[in-house]
């Protein structure tokens, strides 16, 4: 059910012609998402889905859009005709070779879940163990991003 | 003879061969510096000189040893080796060579003395003479040459003295008669001499590649030894290599069919006429064929060829003389015909008396070009018989002179060329080829009548020339080499007085071990008795005698019977004085073709169309490719994240295809 | 997982070099000359520390392995870049101190990508370094082609990542393990599951991306003729050489030929490089989108020596981005200095009669014109070779006689502009603005060159010691 | 592995949600939404990722995943931050109105 | 200071010559010409040396250097020489200072670049003619081509640009191709006997015939057709009018005398003793293609109506005749061959020297612009005629020596039939029709034209460009024993070898390779 609701999100999310109502049907997609990664025992990823995607990114999604004042106009053209059957087309012959290459599957066997899987505890232990020079560096990408943004969003430098 | 001696005597080519050179280099480096007739002159003629004591001194050492022993060869240093091929430059001395030594230096010399009045004031005084020595020196490299190479240097370098020589008065303009009538310079003229005998030459170098292939050597020692047990009795092989190495003689000796360049090479100064023109280089085709006689008589069918080809060209060429009205061009066809007479004689197998007709035509016609010159001079470049006329009383010595020309090369008793013309007609016909000889005589009438026809309107009658010349008796440099040439012309026949008139035929025993061999594989099947051979002599008198006398009547008192035949055979008039048309055939159909072809076929074709269009072609493609394709690169974004999923798509799609877990 | 120091000095370097200009441009009011020398002298010092074998006092911590050689390229890169930069961005009215903070941040990105061990590493070091890029190449923002290209940019980067990702995602889903040693492993040893194949293959696909490979070349002309040149330098030196450094890590080292699955697929997309970067290139009448062309064409070849994924493969791409950081960095820092305001003199007309006005600068441009298209004595020429070798002795020998056609057309248009320099006058000559820090730069780049064309095995045996 | 729910089932999800992302790239001309396209895709690649971890009982996955978001929320930053500078000079953030750059 | 070091010295030369002429200040033209002669002279005497330390009795390689240079693709910089790079050194070094001296007052914009690339050329080309290593010649060979491009492009005539770009892409155009085969051959070859990649040519010589015929074929094709290119052989010779009409006056020199020899070297030293079996196949065809090149370049020249394209066109057809002398494979053809290359090297580079001298005058080269000045300038006509006569193969001049030497042995080799001599005789009387021509048209006749009244006549420098040519042309035709015995070891060997090789994979033949692979290292 929550997968369907994935689905469904995800598709109106590039249909909808209105920017707002593609974002409002992608933090619903979001959450759908969220709700997996519970039954997924991923439940310190579902969170920070909801805080931090579906809640900070999104926002500033849409914060820009009615910043730019982005409606639903007329200017808003898409694209038509055979472009639009050639895109859908293609798209649809890698969803069946996904699906082929997919099905041809030999997974690799299940491993039983240790203890305390996906919770914070964990996974904030491995993090700053294991992959604590990623995580630095996550750092720096955010701090990088920052100056970009002041860079390329700053109103006056001259 | 001692070692010593013999040292010595070898030494003597050598000399022979430098002091042409000599005079060469120091007229041609200096001759401009030294700026003095008087020392080019006899610089120029006195090297000539000395080559031709010496070769007296070599004939004189000769004769002093017994037939057997009269050569020897003299090896000055190894030319070109490589492979299997080794040739020396390497002289060879023997009887055959000596005398061709003799007329080359000894006829020669008197034309540089001749030459020395005769292009006095000339601007380029020196740069003839040297031009002359040049000659001298490539002509007994010719002659001496013991291997075919060497043989060939001298072949080509004289023709390019030729063509120097042709082209001297570069600037002047010259009537090729017909063809290319006014435009033509007679360095038209030289480069066509050039070319004509590159032709014959080309048959020449082939002929050396073959006997090469076959025997690996082009020493003519060497080939003569191995020859008769080498080649079959016409065989293909040999048949072909004696037909392109007449190829390269009738080229050299202006034989049909490649004899037009001789008339337009008149286009030279006199001496170089009678020089080369007549006296010896024309006779070069001559000499390389007698030289290689055992290869001809190992090709029958090639003897026959030669035979045909010298009598026919004899016949032509005298039917052409009759109508030309250029002094010179009358002695050139005269010339031609006089060196298919030759060739007859070679053709069946009569060596010696091709040779000896070599030897006799190189007095009287050296004697008749240097007369003309006279006459040219005198007349102040005149070239034209029908306005010349009674010039027996302004030049009485020139005219005497000629006369005896005349009279020997018409065959008149007892001068020169009646022995030589007659032994070959002989020949001819005791060899079974009587066509040959009735072909022969009929020339010889030919001959003798347009010869006196050329005399008659020269110097009988009253003259035509315009009032503002004043002819005058030539200067002694030229006057003394006329009349020493007028003794030989005379005496020369007593080189070879046959048999039959008891003569000793000085010239044939003298030969004879030069031909030895060749006779041999020849063969003496002699027919008709000593009666006939007083017969035909008689006959061929008479028909010389007869072409005398209706020249001098037709053209001393029945001029206008001339101008009515003319009129009456127009047809056959135009084709002798346009002789045949060959010149124009050959035009219009070897060479404006070629031309023609090379510039629109070959190069505007092919080269610019279709090489360098497929060059430029490919460029322009990846142009036109690159134009259209780069269309594809719309600048939407959408578009690019299309690529990027066909691409993806393409990964996958080759994973599909060639995963098989 | 332990920490790797080997991996983590470089990072360290870079990331306090990074630091260090942020001070400086937190404290200083005309922060601009401070960040340019610092960043100069940093970028300087950082390379010449890392370089293979440098090791001033006993214990210093040594750089290793092959993308320790890729740090020092990619630091030379920004060297370079910052060098050419300063006088282009005064000349466009936009100098500052961000500027280089944003390089360095970027070469932080490149050097972890090159020293990953594992593909979160990958992944991140990637993100790194095209956020920087995508920054820079809309850097002039009020250009707007530069806005154009940078949203090109980063639109198709980020459609690249979703597809570098997923392959991640299906690597890990069939192995269980992240590690980039592992995967190698896995690719060596035949019989693996479609999934690995489906993931690596995405993987290369996204490489193939960021290399500027055919067919996903399509975002290199716009993006790289929009972007400010010395940034076009940057990205198509060291952003390319950050991807290839990933390409010979992984994707070298695969199974024998015969079990090879990836092999004859990446001579495919070799050979379209080739071909269409070359043909396409032809016919461009602005020099920096033809260089922008060509570098496709670059990828291509460099991708022949990923096919053969031998060990000369690995070296001679190794070889092969050595020379053409140098050839590439030198042409279009010289087309950086010839543009004038508005993008203007960029068009091949504009370089008529250089070599009258500037020879230096001409006969520079044209020594790394030749190198590029590959004529010996130069070290573009070598390269070539090298992959060729490679390719030969693989069984690609298809690929290496369509990659010497295809560099035909190369060394057309490349003469082109040579001819132009050259053999052709100009009424209205441009003027390039000469700073010696410049010039001195771009003739160590030739020498650079031209020693790699003349004596190539110091360097060649640097990279084999390093493999 | 001890979701009742199969593997495949959410790979199967994972794919659909990834190439719905794919085609919204390829569909839309607003450079927000196809941006928002892309981050549908992202998403959908966590999925697999959560999915896979869970199967194999690895951390290592929603460790990317981790990693993923903070990513994304800095590509967020920076890819709004380049539509604004467009916007200021364009106008207009259509993707097929921006050709300047061709052939 | 070694022999071998000599050879070294004598590349190294020019190269470290034309970095001293860098030093040289822009603007003292008459030094940086001085020192370019200097340099180039000094070549030449070491050159001159390295003859005299060369035993022409002695087989193989002499001269040999070998110094490792790239390990991990087994290159190493390996020159030597033997009879015929030899002599093509000797005639390179030889021109180049004539070609210098030529261009004196005719290069007057940016002198320091002209004499720094003639250099350039000049060790570009001693390098092809000494490498021993596949890749080290292929270095040089493309690196030679740049100087040569700047040469044509920058001093060229009014169509440079065409003229420069169609010969660097035609040339590279064959050279790549060659590139894939030396790599190709690197890598098949000594597999054939287990061994790994190597592109030393001594090493290749032992493996090369051992190839697959099939291989050897392509392998062939793809070097005889960047070889084909070079000499140039119909088709592939549209290059060569444009580069040549469009080069200075030296660049024409050193392009006809020297690069053109470049790819019959090549035939020589890589495509027959590599791939014997494939060049037997061959034989027929490429003589068939030097043969039409003989006679067709003869005729088209016949037709020019600018005589430096008449020239250029001559070239076609002389170099037809190397052609057909190199693949007729007997020792006379061969010798031929080598000794035709120098002699061409004179004889048109001296043609072309004299043409350029023409232009120098009257700033035009159309036949019809002439006419009749052999009397205003004498002596120039006098040399005009002597090289003419040498380029048409006048015996007792170098080039009837090559000629007649080719013919020959062409007419008795065994793999060709007498037709191919036959045809080629044919372009002897055609190159008498073409020079000739264009010599009467040009130095005799009327003097008609005005501009023409008042020609100077040669001067010292000039004078000195040209004797020493003609001196050697003389000296060839005279005595061609001194340059014939330089190459006949060489020949010899080659000759033999390729008889040994050709026939089949015999097991015999797989031994003696296998030694001299041992030997090698």
């Amino acid at each position: 059910m929550t997968a369907g609701a994935a689905v469904v999100s995800a598709v109106l999310t590039v249909t909808r012609r209105n920017p707002v109502q593609s974002v409002l049907f992608l933090i619903l997609n979001f959450f759908c998402l969220a709700l997996l990664y519970l039954t997924l025992h991923a439940e310190f990823l579902a969170i920070i889905q909801i805080l931090v995607y579906a809640g900070a990114i999104m926002v500033l999604f849409l914060f820009v859009i009615m910043l730019l004042n982005l409606g639903d106009d007329a200017s808003l053209r898409e694209r038509s005709g055979p472009s639009r059957i050639v895109g859908i087309a293609l798209a649809l012959i890698v969803l069946v070779q996904l699906g082929l290459l997919l099905s041809r599957g030999n997974l690799p066997p299940g491993n039983q879940l240790p203890e305390g899987f996906g919770t914070a505890e964990k996974f904030g232990g491995s993090l700053f163990r294991e992959y604590l020079l990623p995580f630095e560096m996550t750092s720096i990408l955010l701090l990088a991003a920052l100056v970009g943004v002041m860079i390329l969003a700053k109103k006056k430098t001259d | 003879m001692n070692e010593q001696a013999k040292a010595v005597l070898s030494l003597y080519p050598a000399l022979i061969l430098i002091f042409p050179l000599l005079g060469f280099l120091l007229n041609g480096l200096a001759g401009k510096k030294i700026a003095s007739e008087k020392i080019s002159g006899i610089i120029g003629s006195g090297v000539i000189g000395i080559s031709f004591l010496l070769s007296a001194f070599i004939l004189s050492e000769l004769l002093a040893r017994p037939p057997e022993e009269r050569s020897f060869t003299v090896t000055l240093f190894n030319w070109i080796a490589a492979g299997g091929l080794s040739v020396d430059a390497a002289y060879h001395i023997d009887q055959l060579s000596v005398l061709m030594m003799l007329i080359v230096t000894g006829v020669g010399f008197l034309i540089h003395v001749y030459s020395i009045g005769y292009m006095r004031g000339d601007p380029a005084f020196w740069r003839f003479f040297s031009y002359l020595n040049l000659f001298i020196f490539m002509m007994l490299n010719l002659v001496m040459a013991d291997n075919f190479l060497l043989m060939f240097l001298g072949w080509e370098w004289v023709g390019l003295c030729s063509y120097l020589l042709i082209g001297f008065w570069h600037a002047r303009k010259f009537d090729t008669g017909g063809y290319a009538p006014g435009a033509a310079t007679t360095s038209d003229a030289a480069k066509k001499a050039f070319v004509v005998n590159r032709i014959g030459d080309a048959g020449f170098l082939i002929a050396m590649f073959m006997i090469f292939a076959a025997t690996g050597t082009l020493n003519f020692e060497t080939l003569f030894t191995q020859a008769p047990a080498r080649f079959a009795l016409n065989e293909p092989l040999i048949v072909g290599i004696t037909l392109l190495l007449f190829l390269g003689a009738t080229g050299k000796s202006a034989q049909i069919p490649l004899y037009i360049w001789l008339p337009d090479a008149m286009a030279g100064p006199t001496p170089v006429s009678a020089l080369i023109h007549a006296a010896t280089m024309v006779t070069a085709g001559v000499y390389m064929v007698a030289r290689c006689s055992v290869l001809f008589v190992l090709a029958p069918a090639t003897m026959e060829t030669v035979a045909i080809v010298g009598i026919a060209t004899a016949f032509f060429a005298a039917t052409m003389g009759l109508v030309q009205t250029d002094i010179k061009k009358i002695l050139a066809y005269s010339t031609i015909s006089q060196l298919g007479y030759m060739f007859a004689g070679l053709g069946v197998g009569a060596f010696t008396a091709g040779l000896f007709h070599v030897t006799t035509h190189a007095f009287f016609k050296a004697l008749l070009f240097l007369g003309a010159g006279a006459v040219i001079h005198a007349l102040h470049d005149e070239q034209d018989v029908t306005k010349m006329g009674g010039l027996k009383k302004f030049m009485p010595g020139t005219y005497r002179t000629q006369f005896i020309a005349a009279l020997a090369i018409a065959g008149v008793p007892p001068l020169s060329g009646f022995f030589s013309k007659d032994e070959i007609l002989w020949k001819a016909f005791s060899g079974g080829s009587a066509v040959i000889w009735v072909v022969g005589w009929l020339t010889a009438g030919l001959t003798a009548f347009y010869m006196f026809r050329m005399m008659t309107l020269v110097f009988e009658g009253e003259p035509r020339f315009a009032h503002d010349r004043h002819p005058h008796e030539a200067p002694a440099t030229m006057l003394v080499p006329l009349v020493i040439l007028a003794f030989l012309s005379v005496a020369g026949g007593f080189l070879g007085i046959p048999q039959a008139l008891g003569g000793g035929n000085i010239l044939e025993l003298w030969l004879e071990p030069v031909f030895e061999r060749s006779l041999g594989i020849l063969g003496s099947a002699t027919h008709g008795s000593l009666s006939t051979e007083y017969l035909l002599m008689a006959l061929s008198v008479a028909v010389g005698l007869a072409g005398i006398f209706l020249a001098r009547t037709l053209y001393l008192s029945r001029r206008e019977l001339v101008e009515r035949m003319a009129g009456r055979f127009a047809a056959t008039h135009g084709l002798l004085f346009h002789k045949y048309y060959v010149d124009e055939t050959f035009d219009a159909v070897i060479v404006n073709p070629l031309k023609a072809g090379s510039r629109g076929l070959l190069w505007k074709g092919i080269d610019a169309r279709i090489i360098d269009g497929a060059v430029n072609g490919c460029a322009r493609l990846l142009n036109s490719l690159s134009t259209s394709a780069r269309k594809a690169q719309t600048g939407n974004v959408s578009n690019y994240g299309l690529a990027v999923l066909i691409g993806i798509s393409l990964l996958l799609g080759f994973i599909i295809a060639r995963w098989n877990g | 997982m332990p920490i790797d120091y080997g991996v983590t000095i470089p990072l360290i370097y870079i990331c306090s070099l990074g630091i260090l200009v942020l001070i400086a441009e937190i404290t200083f009011r005309n922060s601009e000359p401070v960040s340019y020398w610092a960043s100069i002298l940093g970028l300087a010092g950082i390379a010449v520390l890392m370089f293979p074998g440098f090791n001033p006092v006993m214990g210093w911590p040594a750089v290793t392995g092959l993308g320790g050689l890729f740090c020092v390229l990619f630091t030379a890169a920004a060297f370079l870049t910052v060098i050419f930069s300063r006088d282009y961005m005064r000349r466009n009215g936009s100098e500052h101190g961000e500027y280089y903070l944003m390089i360095i941040f970027s070469v932080a990105g490149m050097m972890l990508m090159a020293l990953a061990t594992d593909l979160i590493m990958l992944f991140l070091g990637l993100e790194l370094m095209s956020i920087c890029l995508y920054v820079l190449a809309g850097y002039l923002r009020k250009r707007l082609s530069g806005n154009e290209a940078s949203l090109k940019y980063f639109l198709l980067g980020a459609f690249i990542t979703g597809f570098i990702l997923y392959g991640i995602a299906l690597i890990y889903g069939s192995t269980g393990s992240l590690s980039i040693d592992r995967l190698v492993e896995r690719m060596q040893t035949p019989g693996q599951p479609a999934l690995f194949w489906t993931g690596v293959s995405l993987l290369l696909g996204g490489f193939a991306f960021k290399v500027g490979a055919f067919p996903f070349h399509m975002w290199i002309p716009d993006v790289y003729q929009g972007a400010p040149t010395p940034v076009t330098a940057f990205m198509a030196t060291g952003a390319k050489t950050a991807a290839f450094s990933v390409l010979v890590m992984v994707f070298t080292r695969r199974a024998a030929a015969d079990a090879d699955l990836l092999r004859d697929v990446i001579a495919y997309l070799a050979a379209g490089s080739m071909v269409v970067g070359n043909i396409l290139a032809i016919t461009q009448e602005n020099v920096k989108r033809m260089l922008a062309y060509s570098s496709i064409a670059h990828a291509g070849y460099m991708l022949v020596g990923i096919a053969a994924g031998s060990a000369n493969g690995s070296d001679g791409v190794t070889f092969y981005l050595v020379s053409y950081l140098f050839m590439n960095i030198g042409a279009l820092g010289i087309v950086s200095m010839l543009e004038e305001k508005e993008e203007q003199r960029l068009s091949y007309d504009d370089y008529a009669g250089l070599s009258g006005r500037n020879p230096v600068l001409a006969s520079l441009m044209a020594i790394f014109l030749f190198s590029l298209a590959g004529l010996p004595p130069f070290g573009g020429f070598f390269g070539k070779y090298f992959v060729f070798v490679a390719a030969i002795e693989t069984g690609l020998t298809w690929l290496a006689i369509l990659g010497v056609l295809a560099s035909l057309a190369g060394v057309y248009y490349y003469l082109r502009l040579v001819m132009v320099m050259f053999f052709q006058e100009s009424e209205r000559p441009a003027t390039a603005s000469v700073h010696a820090l410049a010039v001195t730069a771009l003739i160590a780049a030739a020498l650079i060159n031209l020693q790699l064309g003349v004596l190539p095995s110091s360097i060649i045996s640097l990279i084999q010691n390093l493999r | 592995m001890t979701s009742g729910v199969p593997l495949e089932y959410y790979l199967a999800l994972s794919a659909v949600m990834f190439v719905t992302g794919a085609a919204g790239v390829l569909l839309r001309r607003n450079a927000i939404v196809i941006f928002m396209s892309i981050e549908l895709m992202l998403n959908s690649v966590n999925l697999s990722l959560v999915a896979f971890s869970g199967h194999l009982g690895d951390q290592a996955g929603q460790i990317l995943v981790f990693f993923v978001m903070a990513v994304a929320a800095a590509e967020a930053a920076v890819g709004l931050a380049i539509v604004i500078a467009l916007f200021r000079n364009k106008q207009t953030i259509q993707v097929n109105e921006m050709n300047i750059m061709k052939w | 200071m070694t022999v071998e070091s000599l050879l070294i010295l004598l590349i190294f030369l020019p190269l470290t010559g034309a970095l001293a002429v860098m030093a040289i200040g822009r603007s003292s033209v008459r030094a940086i010409k001085g020192a370019g002669i200097a340099v180039s002279l000094a070549a030449f005497a070491v050159s001159l040396a390295l003859a005299s330390g060369f035993n022409p009795d002695l087989e193989g390689f002499q001269m040999v250097s070998r110094y490792p240079w790239v390990d991990t693709l087994s290159i190493s910089f390996h020159v030597g020489i033997d009879g015929m790079s030899l002599l093509l050194i000797l005639l390179t070094t030889f021109m180049t200072p004539i070609a210098l001296l030529a261009s004196w007052n005719s290069i007057e914009k940016r002198v320091k670049e002209y004499v720094v690339m003639m250099l350039l050329l000049e060790a570009g080309i001693l390098g092809v003619f000494a490498a021993l290593d596949l890749f080290l010649f292929y270095i040089f060979w493309e690196a030679m081509l740049i100087p040569m491009y700047f040469i044509i492009g920058i001093w060229g005539g009014s169509n440079r640009v065409y003229a420069a770009v169609k010969f660097f892409l035609y040339t590279m155009s064959g050279s790549l191709l060659m590139l894939v085969a030396i790599i190709w051959l690197g890598y098949q070859g000594p597999l054939q006997v287990g061994q790994g990649f190597t592109t030393d040519l001594v090493k290749l010589y032992g493996v090369g015939p051992l190839l697959p015929a099939h291989l050897q074929l392509w392998m062939f094709l793809a070097f005889t057709l960047s070889f084909a290119i070079k000499v140039p052989l119909f088709p592939f010779h549209t290059w060569l009018p444009d580069a040549h009409v469009e080069a200075p006056t030296s660049g024409s020199v050193m392009l006809a005398a020297v690069l053109l020899k470049m790819g019959t070297y090549g035939f020589l030293r890589f495509c027959i003793p590599l791939f014997p079996s494939a060049t037997l196949a061959c034989i027929p065809w490429l003589s068939a293609l030097a043969v039409i090149g003989i006679v067709y370049g003869a005729l088209v020249s016949m037709v020019q109506t600018d005589i430096k394209k008449l020239v250029a066109y001559s070239s076609v057809s002389h170099l037809g005749f190397v052609v057909l002398g190199i693949f007729a494979m007997t020792e006379e053809s061969v010798q031929g061959g080598i000794l035709q290359m120098v002699n061409h090297g004179l004889s048109t580079g001296a043609l072309f020297l004299l043409v350029g001298m023409l232009y120098d005058r009257r700033h035009t080269r159309e036949i019809s612009e002439f006419g009749g000045i052999a009397k205003v300038m004498p002596v120039i006509a006098a040399f005009f005629m002597i090289i003419s006569l040498s380029s048409i193969g006048l015996p007792g001049l170098n080039g009837f020596v090559g000629e007649f030497l080719i013919l020959i042995g062409a007419y008795s080799s065994p793999h060709l039939s007498g037709w191919f001599a036959v045809v080629s005789s044919t372009g002897v009387i055609l190159a008498a029709v073409y020079l000739l021509w264009m010599y009467q048209r040009v130095f005799f006749g009327e003097n008609l034209n005005p501009k023409n009244s008042a020609l100077k006549d040669l001067s010292p420098r000039e004078a000195a460009v040209l004797v020493p040519v003609v001196l050697f042309i003389v000296w060839i035709g005279v005595f061609p024993g001194t340059f014939l015995k330089l190459s006949g070891r060489s020949t010899q060997d080659l000759v033999n070898t390729f008889r040994r090789t050709s026939s089949g994979m015999t097991t015999q033949a797989v031994t003696p390779p296998a030694q001299v692979i041992s030997h090698a290292p």
